[in-house]
Parts: structure tokens; sequence; C-alpha cells
């Protein structure tokens, strides 16, 4: 026998053939395949039992009653609460919530800046810290230098640190304000009390907005979008008065472009033929005797206001608008809503009156259909807390923003006088600055002048759950259990009654984080003295379950506690005439009627900068989650370019076409932007989102677009002193 | 006459050359059955203990059916391998005095921590399996699929596929696939030819996976 | 089949409200959530974007003041084609994708599809996304993940299942309390569940009881690309003429199927 | 030093010059390789297809490729059905371009499919309802064919085919090759057909899809008569360029006449196809799916009415009419262009029937989708052709592919 290479090549020929015959090729085959459909680097859900738990959304003013879907202890899903009743209700917002939860950004543990670096600290240390730069500030007699700034007014959370500066001693307690504050002055100066109103949308035949964002964001959304539900099953009309044709104007069944800024005349002019007309009187209402200043205010619309002088300034036409006021004054219960966009931006205090003349006219507060007034009883009622010498001396000192004195006589807080009093003085007036639930260095208007600001002030302690804006420029950061993790009261309204609503924690803290509520109590207890006598809870829940007493049993098993008594019933029962006043001392104070205009010379900046509001983007405290930001249309944002809505007319004038690049010039910014040619917008008029720009969170956000606060400046309504800017003037140049 | 012998002498050559290439040829198809049949299947699978030994005889007759830890939940779904929850009503004291009890007790009860058992029907994520369609509405044994797991005194050697991470159970033992009984193999179409055999049709792609 | 079999039957469809939609993209970030989609840093490039349920803005055409536009929500339409030959199925040619008879449900099993892209071709929805990428959730991001919905790996297409399992689940709920069936309420897509304006209704198309079977009947209800021959199981509903016309290509003389 | 492997009685270029010719061809498929495996390793990402355009580049690829490649299928049917004997002269040619465009459409198929080691599901979990599945399995089983086709060639290399095994093989698969080109025949007319068949059924696609007989589209007939009128076209011009680089004839004028001849009413008839069926499907089919023919060819930045016009006149008619008329064939010039003409207008019809397809808008509320290759898709579509230009190479250095040669270049 010969070995030779033909032996080998037939050993070969074997081999493959046996091989053949085996299971190795097939079932390697068959293997390799199956490999690519477990790919290890793919994630596998663990499996686990399901459970729901529900609870409060607090991640907008709405609190609706969401549930949680969970396996085993993780979060997967925030899902509508399946009743009718409690405020159930869910948004993108709220189903956003478990990404919010696990997101990246989230601050995972209590930081210190060391030269401009973030160091891990504890929670003890971080509190002893804060505790001893303020033992240090009322040794100096400087209490009054703690500023708080607070993302909403209402809950134990903020009443709590509201109670931590009095017993410290500053005055300087500032909330985030928003169009509720307005619609507040609206109610105090027309009927004597601050009613929150809430607009029976669902029972109405006939809804004009003002420029009011019921699709938008405005309110509570969910239950919004459900109004507007019943609206269309109904066949009952809504009216949109708007610059822009926004979501709510493309659902209405008519929109009335308008000359931003001008809704106010046009609410006066309707008025105005109204009254002329007097179609008032076939409203069974508020005349005569419970009415005041009716004949002043009647004599002030027919002069200025005639509709032709109207028609002129708001750019609407005659006859629509003599229609609107016929189909208004027809309809069986019409309502006329205000505030604009989602209403982060407080607005014009006389245009809100404006409107809700309209709604006076029409005799609609507290019918079906109509404008249905809350009053703001709190439930909080904890003693006074202890006050020594030096809290004493210290809240007697002067409100840094001026409000409700001299002519800032109407508003409580003033958060947009903030930077401007800081700046205007040589060294910061403020030494330490609490920053809870809210992300003022974000959501104020003109970011230079408010980084200016926050620059000055010596030592930032920030609350916030997330590395935002304003976290970042901070000193230290306990940072807040997020919304899924911890217990809250949060006022809402169900169906046209106040409500208090229970966030429950549905996970425990995925993190080192603390309760801001708890924050505070123990930084007070480190303080010691009467400021830890003030706060005798041993910690949040404690104080929770105190404050809530009975109604806690409701809440924990509807979520809500419905306030029965917090309706306002008759106008008898008004607390100052008991009449609807048209004109009185107090509004005559503010000087009716002067709208806000737009920042900017006309001839150096042809055109008009407004801001539009979007569900798909969150422009509040609570940034956009991943999934949220991709829901965001490409005529938005592309890769991290923003984009301006412009009319095609416009556009030609300046040499724009859709998609091109254009530098967008205001009296507060520059900003390179590309255009987005838009039917539904009026010509000489560019709007843009609010929402992005964001410089903080994690790289799903960060760095995508412009924040329109970079390009828009605060303009103080001459009325309330909120801002009431409601857009900018600008140009725009092609590059 | 030269041609001839040249002729033969070359075809004797040839016959002797045809020789060995058919011995080298079967050697080779020797070679390949081998490595294909007896050593790959060893290569190909990882042998894994269970964290502590189990016994399902002593626990079926100390709790009752398979249903006893092996239960379906409210809503439908089935809990599979019992979680410490479930044991430690028991076992909160060590039953007995077995090396595997004392580890049990002290290593997950004690520390509660769940016991990471490796589970030998475990099919891949994309799989739904509706232990409910089958338990509850067909009215099928457990043994069907799972065989005689239940009568065990101890627990088998968990064999991993390298490749894919399946357990060997999902393939079945024998490497040719071949299957005795139902519970030998737990591939798509074994559970397509029980379908076919009881409800007519092997159902649709989504009635199985999700 | 037999016609009692038949009978029994399911078909699930919607009906989409188009006055009621208000673009929100609460059911997008619904079907997200539910169904594990992954999500990338950008995701401007709406050509490489997974969005099972899609909302398209649509506009008229008009200038202004007289522009006018509408949100449509895309989920797939689950297109029964001629008996269960929707475009896609037909097509696939690894039996990735299946007509359900029994639920009327188009299916996808993402451990099948090997990738070569001829469903995505065939479906005049733009309703099937693939792979392009390996999903990648951020560090703890992942526990977000649903058990019931298997994750995708790179390299195979996925699309709307109209929340399948769902199904799986309500069906595992009625064996376990000893039920055959399942009420209609017990199973509803994830998109139809959150839509905060109730603008979508699910349901058996083929139950005359249910909403779904009037609401498709309406005059003023359509369906996208009928004259294709899709037969989808998605239905829109618009007072608006416009919109109803934007659902199908016509020639200028044609009139507005009503 | 190779010269015992160069075929007899024909000169080939020394080893030197003919490896520095590999080394640039190799450059070429190194930078295609490099692409492939960027694509398989980090997906399909690599590539500017996206949810719009899930077929683009590659597949167009593929549909021409094998388009072109059908001279080998129809060369063979003239042959050994009909009886065109002098085609034994290029027949060998025909088959080894077919053999290079079959491997590169299936190496293309490879590339494209976003989970290559699932590929094989399509044989073994096939749908039989879907067209793909047909091409898959004619189109290897083809491949099969085209191969045994080619096998016999190889044994003749001088070197293999003193081996008698060779030898013998070689002779006896001659024997039976008739019964090979006939299958062959069959699998090609099929599967050309099944490629016309992928767009052709998208009924989905208003601009694809056609009417038809039974379960095939009218594409499905173009598609095989088109690669049947413009893969001999393809042929003949490879042949062409081999000769000009070989710097001498190769085949015969008559027989590269008689084949153009042929193709040349191939493609007439053909392109009286095309036109009606154009027009059919413009006068009914679209209309009844609310299209106009214009819808398509309007609104968008590339695809005018132009594509129309260039793919049926200009490279259809025109070379048509050149090739059917003996004084356009014997015009060398003019012979050139049709047959470029030709080559170009499949390639065309092949690319509208992909790329068109997925940037036309079927929704109204969608614009036109416009798309461009990235670098690794050109790159691995040039893959196959460097792939091809080694190949032919080899296979002319070392076969005896033109048995016309030594008879036109005797060796002095």
């Amino acid at each position: 026998m010969k070995i030779d290479r033909r032996s080998f090549l037939s050993l070969g020929a074997g081999a493959t053939a046996g091989l053949a015959f085996s299971p190795l090729p097939w079932k390697l085959m068959d293997d390799s395949s199956i490999w690519t459909q477990n790919w290890p680097w793919v994630p596998v859900p663990t499996d686990g039992e399901a459970s729901y738990v529900d609870t409060v959304c607090s991640l907008c003013p709405g609190g609706c009653g969401i549930t949680i879907r969970k396996i085993d202890d993780r979060v997967v899903k925030a899902e509508k609460k399946d009743s009718d009743n409690a405020n159930s209700g869910i948004c993108i917002l709220g189903l956003s919530s478990p990404q919010l939860l696990y997101s990246p950004s989230r601050i995972k543990t209590p930081l210190k800046k060391i030269e401009g670096k973030w160091v891990k600290i504890s929670v003890k240390e971080a509190v002893a810290e804060i505790a001893e730069k303020l033992k240090d500030l009322r040794k100096d007699k400087l209490s009054h230098t703690l500023a708080c700034i607070s993302g909403s007014s209402s809950g134990t959370v903020p009443a709590l640190f509201e109670r931590f500066l009095k017993a410290y001693g500053s005055p300087n307690f500032i909330t985030v304000p928003s169009v509720k504050d307005v619609y507040k002055l609206v109610f105090s100066l027309s009927l004597g009390s601050p009613y929150v109103p809430v607009f029976d949308i669902a029972n109405s035949d006939f809804v004009v907005s003002f420029g009011t964002g019921l699709l938008d964001g405005w309110g509570n959304p969910a239950q919004a979008f459900k109004a507007h539900s019943i609206l269309k099953d109904n066949k009952k009309k809504l009216i949109q008065i708007e610059a822009r044709l926004s979501n709510t104007a493309a659902k209405a069944d008519k929109w009335i472009p308008i000359k931003p800024g001008t809704e106010g005349v046009l609410a006066l002019g309707m008025a105005n033929i109204i009254i002329e007309k007097r179609l008032y009187l076939n409203k069974n209402i508020l005349f005569d005797s419970v009415t005041e200043g009716f004949e002043e205010f009647k004599a002030l619309v027919a002069k200025d206001y005639s509709v032709k002088a109207v028609a002129e300034i708001t750019g609407v036409k005659q006859e629509d608008i003599t229609a609107l006021v016929e189909d208004f004054m027809k309809a069986q219960s019409p309502v006329a809503l205000f505030g604009r966009g989602e209403g982060t931006i407080p607005g014009s205090l006389h245009e809100m009156m404006a409107v809700n003349f309209l709604n006076a006219l029409a005799g609609n507060f507290n019918k079906a259909g109509g404008v249905h007034l809350l009053s703001d009883n709190s439930y909080i009622n904890w003693t006074e807390p202890i006050l020594d010498d030096t809290a004493y001396y210290g809240i007697n000192k002067k409100r840094l923003d001026g409000a409700g004195d001299g002519k800032y006589f109407l508003a409580k807080h003033l958060l947009n006088r903030l930077p401007e009093v800081l700046n205007s003085s040589e060294t910061s007036p403020i030494n330490m600055l609490f920053v809870t639930d809210s992300n003022p260095f974000y959501t104020m208007a003109d970011t230079k002048l408010v980084r200016e600001a926050f620059e000055k002030i010596p030592f930032i302690v920030s609350f916030s759950s997330y590395m935002d804006e304003t976290a970042s420029m901070a000193d230290i950061i306990l940072p807040n259990h997020f919304f899924l993790e911890r217990y809250q009261d949060v006022v809402a309204t169900c169906g046209l009654k106040p409500a208090v609503g229970l966030s429950k924690p549905v996970v425990n803290p995925i993190f080192d984080t603390i309760h801001s509520g708890d924050a505070v109590i123990f930084i007070a207890k480190a303080l010691g003295g009467t400021i830890a006598e003030s706060f005798a809870w041993d910690d949040y829940k404690a104080c929770l379950d105190e404050t809530l007493e009975a109604k806690k049993d409701i809440m924990d098993k509807e979520l809500f506690w419905v306030d029965e008594s917090g309706v306002f019933n008759a106008f008898a029962d008004a607390e100052s005439s008991g009449k609807f006043e048209f004109i009185n001392d107090k509004i005559r104070q503010t000087k009716p009627y002067t709208f806000v205009e737009a920042e900017g010379e006309k001839k150096q900046y042809p055109l008009t900068l407004i801001r539009f509001d979007s569900m798909r983007i969150a422009s509040g405290y609570t940034a956009n989650s991943p999934f949220m930001t991709k829901t965001v249309a490409d005529t938005v944002i592309k890769e991290n370019d923003i984009f301006v809505e412009i009319n095609p007319k416009t556009a030609a004038e300046y040499n724009l076409t859709d998609g091109s690049k254009a530098l967008l010039t205001t009296p507060k910014g520059k900003a390179q932007v590309r255009v987005h040619l838009y039917e539904g917008i009026m010509q000489g008029i560019i709007s843009m989102p609010s929402g992005l720009g964001h410089s903080g969170y994690d790289n799903y956000l960060a760095g995508k677009g412009i924040n329109i606060n970079e390009l828009i400046g605060q303009i103080e309504d001459p009325a309330s002193g909120f801002d009431a800017a409601w857009g900018i003037r600008a140009v725009l140049v092609r590059v | 006459m030269s041609e001839t012998q040249k002729v033969s002498a070359s075809d004797n050559k040839k016959k002797d050359a045809g020789g060995t290439t058919i011995l080298f040829f079967l050697i080779g198809v020797a070679i390949s059955l081998a490595l294909g049949w007896i050593i790959f299947p060893k290569l190909l699978y990882s042998k894994k203990s269970q964290p502590i030994d189990f016994s399902h005889v002593v626990h079926s007759e100390a709790v009752g059916d398979c249903d006893s830890c092996h239960f379906f939940r409210e809503d439908g779904t089935f809990s599979g391998a019992p979680t410490l929850a479930e044991c430690i009503d028991c076992h909160e004291e060590a039953q007995g005095d077995t090396e595997d009890e004392r580890i049990f007790v002290e290593e997950y009860v004690a520390q509660n921590k769940e016991v990471p058992w490796l589970i030998y029907s475990e099919q891949p994520d994309s799989v739904f399996f509706s232990h409910a369609a089958h338990v509850k509405k067909a009215k099928m044994s457990c043994e069907s699929c799972h065989g005689e797991i239940g009568t065990s005194d101890a627990l088998p050697i968990y064999e991993e596929n390298r490749i894919t991470g399946y357990s060997r159970n999902i393939w079945g033992k024998n490497i040719a696939g071949i299957k005795k009984h139902t519970w030998d193999r737990m591939k798509m179409n074994d559970c397509g030819e029980c379908h076919e055999e009881e409800i007519g049709d092997k159902g649709s792609c989504f009635q199985c996976h999700k | 089949m037999s016609k009692g079999s038949k009978h029994k039957d399911k078909k699930f469809g919607m009906v989409i409200d188009l006055d009621k939609c208000t673009g929100c993209g609460a059911c997008m970030v619904a079907c997200m959530s539910e169904n594990n989609v992954p999500f990338k840093e950008n995701e401007s490039n709406k050509l490489d974007s997974i969005t099972w349920m899609r909302v398209y803005k649509l506009e008229n055409g008009k200038s202004f003041p007289d522009a006018d536009i509408c949100f449509l929500p895309r989920p797939c339409m689950h297109c029964e084609g001629d008996h269960g030959h929707a475009p896609c199925v037909s097509v696939c040619p690894a039996i990735a994708t299946d007509y359900d008879h029994k639920t009327g449900i188009v299916s996808q099993i993402y451990t099948r599809c090997f990738g070569c892209r001829y469903c995505m071709a065939a479906c005049p929805y733009h309703a099937r996304y693939f792979n392009w990428w390996d999903p990648v959730w951020p560090e703890g991001m992942e526990k977000l993940l649903n058990p019931n919905v298997s994750p995708r790996m790179r390299g195979v297409v996925e699309k709307c299942s109209f929340c399948h399992h769902r199904y799986q689940l309500a069906l595992d709920k009625a064996y376990a309390d000893g039920r055959d069936k399942i009420e209609e309420d017990e199973y509803q897509t994830a998109c139809t569940q959150a839509c905060p304006a109730n603008a979508i209704i699910f349901g058996d198309l083929d139950n005359k009881k249910h909403a779904v079977y009037s609401l498709k009947k309406n005059p003023n209800t359509f369906r996208l690309l009928e004259r294709l021959g899709t037969n989808p199981k998605v239905y829109y509903h618009s007072s608006r003429e416009w919109v109803r016309r934007a659902g199908d290509n016509y020639l200028k003389h044609e009139t507005t199927k009503a | 030093m190779d010269s015992a492997l160069i075929p007899k009685g024909v000169k080939r270029c020394s080893l030197g010059r003919f490896s520095l010719w590999m080394i640039a061809l190799t450059a070429i498929l190194l930078w295609g390789v490099i692409a492939m495996l960027l694509c398989w390793f980090k997906g399909l990402n690599q590539t500017n297809m996206n949810d719009a355009y899930g077929f683009a580049l590659w597949i167009w690829a593929d549909l021409a490729v094998i388009a072109l490649g059908g001279g080998a299928f129809f060369t063979g049917f003239l042959k050994y059905i009909v009886g065109k004997d002098e085609l034994k002269n290029i027949i060998n040619y025909a088959v080894v371009i077919g053999v290079v465009c079959y491997v590169s459409a299936l190496l293309i198929l490879a590339i494209d499919v976003g989970q290559p080691l699932r590929s094989w599901f399509i044989f073994w979990h096939a749908n039989v309802h879907s067209m793909l599945t047909e091409v898959a399995f004619c189109l290897s089983c083809y491949l099969v064919v085209l191969i045994i086709e080619f096998l016999p060639l190889l044994f003749e290399n001088p070197k293999l085919d003193r081996k008698p095994f060779f030898h013998h093989l070689s002779h006896n698969m001659h024997e039976i090759m008739a019964i090979f080109a006939a299958t062959g025949a069959f699998l090609s007319f099929f599967h050309q057909g099944s490629l016309g068949g992928v767009s052709g059924v998208l009924f989905g696609r208003p601009f694809a899809f056609r009417e038809g007989l039974f379960i095939w589209p009218w594409t499905f007939f173009l598609f095989t008569w088109s690669a049947a009128a413009c893969g001999p076209c393809f042929t003949i011009l490879i042949t062409r360029i081999t000769e000009k680089i070989a710097k001498k004839k190769l085949v015969k004028d008559n027989v590269i006449d008689l084949l153009a001849k042929i193709s040349g009413w191939m493609l007439g008839t053909y392109i009286i196809a095309k036109i009606f069926d154009t027009w059919y499907w413009a006068a009914y089919t679209l209309p009844k799916q609310g299209f106009s023919l214009i819808d398509f060819y309007s609104n968008n930045p590339f695809y005018g009415i132009w594509i129309l016009i260039v793919e049926i006149f200009v490279c259809g008619i025109i070379p048509a009419v050149i090739l059917i008329s003996s004084k356009g064939r014997k015009n060398k010039r003019l012979f050139m262009t049709a047959i470029i003409l030709a080559v170009i207008g499949v390639c065309i019809n092949r690319w509208v029937m992909v790329m068109q397809t997925m940037a036309a808008p079927v929704m109204t509320f969608e614009d036109w989708f416009m798309y461009y290759p990235s670098w690794q898709e050109v790159a691995t579509t040039i893959l196959p052709v460097a792939f091809g230009a080694i190949f032919i190479s080899f296979a002319y250095r070392y076969l005896p592919i033109f048995p016309q040669e030594s008879e036109l270049n005797p060796i002095d």
C-alpha cells in the first residue's frame, strides 16, 4: 500500500462525506442562527409577577390618577387609571414617567461642588454643611438673604419650605408663577376673592378660546382632551383665536387668526357689541343688583373699542367679530377661555380680565358649561412657626422681588423681577438660594440676564432629581426622590371641584436620594432652637399624615379627596360687595386697559417671534424623556437644528426656502436656526417651540435646538408685575 | 504487446491505488462520524450543577401536587420555579441535616437571596408558552412536557448549549433529535406536532410567539 | 376550516376618530413603552426611527388663513387583503409574518425574520421598521423592559402587533378562570388605552354589539389606500372632506368615496 | 512560469504583467471586502438604506447582474435546444460570465440580509407564495447548473486534462451538457421571471404592481424576455472588451452577428411588449388605484418622464432597430453603440423597478423618498465587478474558452 497525495485527498473526501452524515454541520448551522436569536448583548427582560399600583402623577400641575404596571419590583409602564372618577387620565408626559424614573440624568447621590467638580457626599454631610452655612448667616443678621425658589405654591412640600424660611427669618420665598396666579388676580379684582376658574368645557356648547392651548398642554391636558372629545361627540363648537394654527386651532371648528397681543382688544370689542346690542339682557344674570361699574365699563368700551377700531387693531374682519359675538351670545352655555398656550408664562392681567368680561356678560359663572369658581381653601392647618428675634427681624425685611408692595401690590411672588434685582446691586442680596421643584435657570426668560444674576449668588442648594441647568449651577445638590418613589400631596381638580391627590411610592428609591420634605425637616433640626421647634415632625411622612388626617384614608382608597366645600356658591357669598365688578377702585389702580407689546424696534426687527407649546415637548421643570423626544417631528428638530415656522410669503421676502439655515436675532440674543415653511402662521410672525435647547440632562435631550428663553426677554405686566411677554421682535437672515 | 503490458500495469497500479483510496475514504468517513456523533455533542454542551440539590419526591410527599409550588398567579400567568417567598414557610429553619439544606438556609434564606435555579425547560424569550392553556384549558398533565422530574429524588445535571445558551432539554438528549416520549424534546416542531394531533392545525405564529 | 369555527373567529380592528385626535403623541409613547421599542440619542431621522405607531401630520395644502392640519395616527393596518393575502405576508420568503385568521392580526416573528426587507418594500403604509442598529438601553433603563414582549435584535423587521401579547395574557386569565372566551374590554391595545382623547376604539370588527362595528359603517369613515386592495383593519373617521380625500389617491375628476 | 497551465496553441501575456493586473483588481476587491465585513459585523447601519428604502442599490445590482448574466441561459438555449451550433464558439464565455454574475448576485444577497446566519431559513422555512423564495431556489439551482456547465471547461485546462479522470469526466459531461442546458434554461426562464415578479406582485406599490396571468404579473414575462434580449448583448460586450484588452480577435464575426441578430429581434419584440405593458398600466391599472402616469414622473428632483423615454426609446427601440438591420450590425461603431445601449436599457429597467418603486410616495401625505448609497454600498457593489474581472482573467488565461482563438490567432 502506497500512501500518496491521492490518499490524503480521499481521506479528505471521506471526512467531508462523513461530516454530511453527522449532526455537526447541521446542528452548527442551526445553533449559529439560534445564537443570532439570543445575542447576549440584546437584553432579555426578567419575568416576574405583574402588579398594578395606583398613584397621582405630579409631573405637571394636572395631577392625574394613574396606574403603574410593575414586574416584581421594577416599574415597566405608566397607564391610565381604569376608572372614570378620581381625575383619572394620562398624557404623554405621564406615560414617560417610567423612563424618567430610570433616566441616566437622575442624580444618584447628594453632591457637592469642589473646585468645579462634583463630589459624592452623604445626606448627613450635606445637611450639616447647609446648616453650618445657614447658622453663619444668622449670626450676621443676614437670615433674610436666604431665598427659596419653589416650583409650586401648593401642597405640603412648598409649605414646608415657606415655613422654613419664615422660622429661619427670611421673607424671600418665591414660587414659579404661572397663568393660575393671574387667574386668581382676575377674580380677586372682580369678585373680591382669588377664585380659581375651572372651565366646564365638556358641557359647553360654544367655546371661544383666546389663544388658550386647550389641546396643547393647558391646565390638566388629559382632562382638557377628554372634554374636547365630548364637545366633538356632542357636535358643539370650539373657536380658536390665535396667530398660529396650533393643534388646538386645527381641531377647532373655526380658527380666527389674530395679531398676537391684541386678543384683549378683541374681547373688549366683543363686549362692546354685546352691550351695544343689549344681548346680555336675555342672559338672566348679574346685572343691576349684582354688578358694579357696569355703566363706566360700558362707556369705556363704547369709546375705545368700536368694532371698526378693533378690526383694525386685531386684523380680524368686522363681520367675523360680529358673527362671533352673535354665535357666542346665542349659545345656551358659551364660555370664553383665557390664558395663552399651556400657561407657563403668566400673561397679561388686563387681557384675561377683558376675556372674562365675556363670561360675565354671558352670565355663565357656576353654570353648566360655564366658568366654575373654586376657592383656594387650604387643607394645611399647621400652627404658626415659632419665631425668635432673628427670625422676626428677618421676615420684616422687604421682599427682594417687591411683591405685594407699591406698584406690585397685587402679586404675592415675582420671580421674574429677581434677575434684575440681583444684577442691579454690586453684591448679591441673596447669600444662599434654595431651588426646589423648579429649573429657573432654564425656564426663565432672558437666559443671559438670569445667568449673570445666578452666578452672583454665593451658594445655591438644589433639590432637583435631575442634573438640569439650575442643578449644574448649584454648590450642593440634595436630590429629591422621583414622584414614583415618594409620598406627596398633589393639589388637583376632580371634575369641577377642588381636590387633593396623594402620590404614593410605587418603588423604593432606586438611588441614594432624599425626599425634599425630609431634607427641609432635617436641615431645620440641624439648626436647632426655634427653627427645630417649628419642625417637630420626625420626618416628612409624619408631617403628611398629620396634615391630611382623616383625608388620608380616602386618598389611600380613591387617590383623591374631594373638597365639596371649596366651590363658590352664590354671589351673595362673595367676600366684598357680593357683586361682579366691572370697574372698581382696585381695578382703576391697575390703569385699565394696557396690553403688552412685543419688545424691540419694528425697523430693526421687522418680524415677531412667538413661542408655541407642544404636548410632545415638556417645557417646565420636568424635561422630555427619550420617548417624548422621539415623537418630535423632523420639522421641529433635525439633528440638533431647531426649526422656526414661517409663512411661505414672508419666507420669500427674506429669501428663505424650506429647511434653509438662518440667523435669528432678537433684542435678547442670536441663534442659528433652520426655517420650516408653514401655511398655518400669519405673515410677519415666526414661531418656535418652547422646551428645547437644554444643556443639562442626558444625550437624549441635551444640545437639541435652542431654548427660546435665550431669545425672549420678560416683559413686566404693568397691571400685575408678572411676566406677560408673549413674544419679541426679531429678524431672520439667511446664512 | 508492450502496449498491453503497459495498460495492465497501469491497471494494476490503479486497482491497488483504488483500494488505498477507498480505505482512506472510509477512514475519513469514520473519523468524521465519530467526531460528529460522539465528540461534538460533548463539546457543544457544558455541564452545570444546580446551586443546591433538591428532591421533588420529598417535597411532593410533604406538600402535595406540583401546583403547591408551581402555581398559577391570579392573573392566569404561571409562576414557574418557586421563589424564596414560597419556600420560607417551611425552611425558615433547616429541615433535616443535609449539606444542601444547610447551604439553602444559610446562604439563601437567611440572606434573603433567591436561588439561581437552572431551568431545564426554559424556552427562549421569543416564546410565549401559556401554561394556562395547556394545564387549565386542555387539562394536560405536567408529565406530558416535563417528564418524570416531579418524581425524581435528585436534580439532574443541567446541560447548556455553549453557542445558544439553551438548556439541552429543548433539543433533547439525543443528538439526532430522536425522541421516545413527548417530553424528550421541546422544539417548535414538537409543539406543532401535538397541536396538529389535538387541534388539527399547528396554529398561527403569534399563538406561541411574542 | 368549517363554517362553525369560522364564525367564532375574531377580526380585531380599530376606528380612530381624527376629529378627536389632537396629535399629542401619547399613543406613540404608550406603544414604545409597552412594546420595548428601542430609542437612540438622535431620532430626528424619521426614516431610521422605530415608531410602530406613528402620528402623521396632514396638511390641506391651502394658504394662510385657509390652511388646515390634521393628525393621523398610523399603526400597522393589519391588512386582510384578499383572504389574508396581505401585501407583506405573501412576500415574506421565510413565513416570518403571517395572517392569523382567528384574530385577523398580522404577526411578525423576529427570530424567524432574516432581514430581507421585502415586506417593507411591499407595505405602502411604511408601517414596518428595520432594526438598522443594535438596540441599546442606557444603564438602568433595561429595567423598563416589558417581559411580555421580546426585544428585537439588529437586522430584523418589526412592526405593530395590535399588542397581541395582551390578547395572550387576557386568554391566560380567562383559561385560569375557567372561561374559554374573553370579553371585549379585556383585550385593548396600549395606544387605545392611553389615548387621552379616547380617539381610538379597538375591538372585534365583526361583533355587531361593539362600537367599532357601527363606527366603521359611518359615511365619514374611511381606510387608508383602500383602492389598492389592501383591505386594512384600521378605520379612520373625519368630518372633514379633505382629510377623507387624503386617505386615498384620487384622480382629479373623481369624488371622494363616501 | 505558468506555461504548463496555459492552453495549447494560444499565446498569453507574461506572468509579471498578469500579476500587475491582478494586484490592481485585488486592491479593488479588498476595498469591497472591507465594506462587506463592515456590513456583516457592524450591521446594515453602514448603508444609507432606511425604512422607506429597504430595497436599494444592492437589490438593483442583483436584478441587473442576473439580467446581464442571462446571456448564459439564452445562448445555451439557442445552442442546445434551438440548435444554433455556431454559438458553441461563444457559449463557453457566456457560461463564464454567467457564473460570475450569479455568484455575484448571491454574494450581494448575503450582504444585503440583516441576519446572514439565518439566510438558510429561506430554504428551510420557505414560503412558497413569495417570489423571493422562488428566486432563491431557482437562483441556487441554476448556479449549480452553471457550475456543472463550467466544470468541463475547467477540466480542459492542460494540467487537469492530462489526468484521465478529468479528461473522461469532461468528455462525458460534454455529452450530456444539453440536458443541463435545458434544465438551466428552464430554471432561468423561471427565476428571471420571478425577479420580475418580485416587484410586479407588490400590490401596495402602484408603480411596480402589474396585473398578469394567473399568479404571474406581466413583469414576470417582461423580465425573462428582457434578460434573454440583453443578456447576450452583455456577453458580446464583455467579449469585445476582452478582445480589446487581449488585443486580438477571439470570436468570429459571424458568431457575434448571429447572436446580435437574435438579440435584436428579442429586444424589438420585448420593447413592443414593454410599451404595451406601460400603456396598459398607465391607462387601466393606475387609474383604478387613483393614480395617473405623471404622478410617478413629477414632483421630485430626479425621476422625470425622461427616464421612461430613455429606457424605452433610447435604450430599447434604437438598439433593437440597429441590431435587427444587417446594415446596423455591419457598422462597427453603430453596432457597439446598440450593444451598450441595450445593456444600459436593461439596467435602467431594473433600476426603476427597484429604486423608483421605493421612491414614489403611495400615501397622499408622504413625499418622494430620495436616496443615495453610502460608500460601503458602492464598494460592495463594485466588489463583484472586481471579482468578475479576476475570475474572467483567470478563466481566459488558463482555460480554452474561445475555440476559435488559435485559428484566428495562429502562433508562428
